[in-house]
């Protein structure tokens, strides 16, 4: 196994801890935090793929397409943190309405 | 090896004890601002040795001084950080520790 | 001196992990905080004794933007999440 | 010897930033949550580097670790000062048969994922040798600027696109928290004086080192929010007078730029952003430093949360 093929799994392994909490979790900020955690995990197997092996040429595209990942991230992240403080301010919780029946 | 890769390799090794010792404080020292102890000696004499063991390999001033300005960074953010959390520490209701 | 390099970036990750117990543990938010900056500090080192390890130069830069953002967030946590009066009986 | 400490490094990065990414997402207090994620970042950052993307360790150090760990924290704050009930994560959105359900399902995909990263070419060449052929005609030399803001310019412009859109959305829903806040006091007072420009001056050096080593316009930016992001933290607001019309030119400054260059190319060269071998070097820097002081200045505008000057509304 080559080390970047180690990454690449750990990346998808990484992708899969978020999805997970992103499913179980209620809060919001929990949430946001899982889908930064997935975006990190598709960005590791993209990095991992930029040099297979050691004597091939780091290939730049995946390393610039991280980048864009990143500043994106953190706009949406933003973004999302105040989407959840509005609701937090309409509704007192920080979770979405609508499962109080199922939960109770 | 000359006499300055072993001052540098002592240098750097020292260091990371320092580290180590810093990590081992935090994690024993029974309150907070006795762990803001530990960790000032890591940031300070533990980054300090590493950056002083690197300045000798380095073969241009140029790289010398930017280790040398990370240190002083570190330096200032340390000092100000440390003495900003034991004052939000205090303002908490946390008592230093007496024995 | 690679290898007492490569040896000492290992030794450093390795007291990440135990760092990372504390911010476990905390108990309190300050806690938490300090043994966060520690993570921070130890990562610079690693990151300058990489570049020299590896003949990189960029990764000074990394460091050196690493020390300086650790610094911004640590004054984030002290502002916005600490009491600001003498007399705030804020819980946490 | 050397590979096997190589290996051992691999493996301890690996184990600790799953390991970050488990607790920050399993533990029950948020704000433990939080600080694992920035230690999350701290430690992707070397990730990065240990894969030899020096360019996304500079980007991650600067933005994974540094403004969403600031915007995390006042948003948690703010979390707090508005309902002090909501920083309670209350467990069991899922309990009994659901979660052992949901989990076998993520374990599924997950085996998926791990199969169809394992199963990937490894004689993948990818697009480097096109990159390096056509490196001298980018007008820089390092490859991922080239990328960024030559070969795939389009998307950094879309991009820039989204950041600005971003701070509309957020300063449309007008969240104000009212937060009396202490005078900075001394200590930090000389630590913003002192930081602030060595932070802009930092960004500056990113911005044109950009041109031939890791660096660029969305780490500069990131830097240079930073700067603002202290002077916030320290007392210092926005003067009024910079706070109406300057304040929204600097916002748009990087995609106003960045759109008349494409506006102009699409018309002279008949594609977009298609930039001359001659004049790519200066158009990138332009392009740069514009995009870095409208990234510095939204990504600032983001951690504010609502416009200057409609707090008290």
């Amino acid at each position: 196994m080559s080390v970047a093929l180690f990454y690449a799994l750990a990346g998808a392994g990484l992708f899969s801890i978020g999805l997970h909490a992103l499913l179980v979790h209620r809060h919001l900020l929990r949430k946001i935090l899982a889908v930064n955690v997935m975006g990190s995990g598709v960005f590791l197997v993209l990095a991992a793929m930029a040099a297979p092996n050691a004597i091939a040429l780091s290939d730049p595209v995946p390393h610039a397409m991280i980048i864009t990942g990143i500043v994106v991230a953190v706009a949406a992240t933003a973004l999302a943190l105040v989407l959840m403080l509005k609701l937090t301010a309409e509704t007192g919780q920080a979770v979405l309405p609508g499962r109080e029946e199922e939960n109770s | 090896m000359t006499t300055s890769d072993y001052l540098s390799a002592a240098l750097l090794t020292t260091g990371g004890l320092f580290f180590l010792a810093g990590t081992f404080g935090l994690l024993r020292f029974p309150d907070v601002f006795t762990r803001l102890h530990a960790l000032t000696k890591a940031d300070n004499v533990g980054l300090g040795l590493t950056v002083a063991g690197l300045a000798l390999q380095v073969d241009s001033w140029a790289v010398a001084g930017k280790l040398l300005l990370i240190w002083l960074l570190a330096l200032l953010a340390g000092a100000t950080v440390s003495y900003l959390i034991a004052q939000g520490a205090l303002r908490l209701g946390i008592r230093p520790w007496k024995r | 001196m690679q290898t007492l390099l490569f040896t000492l970036v290992l030794f450093l990750i390795l007291n990440l992990g135990v760092g990372m117990w504390r911010v476990l543990r905390g108990p309190t938010t300050a806690d938490r905080m300090l043994a966060a900056q520690l993570l921070g500090t130890t990562a610079v080192a690693i990151l300058l004794l990489l570049a020299e390890a590896t003949g990189s130069a960029a990764l000074r830069d990394v460091a050196l933007v690493l020390a300086l953002l650790a610094t911004v967030t640590a004054v984030a946590f002290v502002r916005r999440t600490l009491p600001y009066s003498e007399n705030a009986n804020d819980d946490e | 010897m050397e590979t096997l400490i190589s290996w051992a490094i691999d493996v301890a990065l690996v184990l600790l930033v799953v390991s970050l990414a488990w607790r920050a997402l399993a533990s029950t207090d948020l704000f433990k949550a939080i600080v694992l994620f920035i230690a999350f970042g701290l430690v992707l950052t070397l990730v990065w580097v240990r894969l030899n993307a020096t360019d996304v360790a500079l980007a991650e150090a600067a933005i994974g670790a540094g403004v969403t760990g600031a915007l995390l924290l006042a948003a948690y704050a703010k979390l707090r000062a508005t309902s002090p009930d909501a920083i309670v994560d209350r467990a069991g959105g899922i309990s009994g048969i659901g979660a052992i359900s949901l989990l076998i399902l993520i374990l599924l995909v997950a085996a998926a994922l791990g199969y169809a990263v394992w199963t990937l070419p490894s004689d993948y060449a990818g697009l480097g040798k096109e990159v390096a052929a056509n490196l001298d005609q980018s007008g820089v030399s390092n490859p991922v600027t080239a990328v960024l803001l030559n070969f795939r310019g389009y998307d950094t412009l879309l991009e820039i696109m989204v950041l600005l859109l971003a701070l509309l959305g957020a300063w449309s829903l007008g969240i104000t928290i009212p937060r009396p806040e202490a005078a900075p006091g001394l200590v930090l007072d000389t630590l913003s004086r002192l930081l602030v420009p060595l932070l802009i001056l930092v960004a500056a050096y990113l911005l044109w080192v950009g041109a031939h080593a890791p660096g660029g316009a969305f780490q500069a930016g990131a830097v240079l929010a930073a700067a603002g992001v202290l002077m916030l933290l320290s007392g210092r607001e926005l003067p009024a007078a910079l706070a109406t019309w300057p304040l929204r030119l600097a916002l748009v400054l990087g995609p106003a730029t960045f759109l008349m260059l494409a506006v102009i190319t699409l018309i002279l060269e008949g594609r977009v952003l298609k930039l001359s071998p001659e004049w790519a070097g200066r158009l990138i820097l332009i392009i740069e430093t514009t995009a870095t002081i409208s990234i510095g200045v939204t990504l600032t505008a983001l951690f504010m949360g609502a416009p200057p000057g409609e707090e008290d509304r």
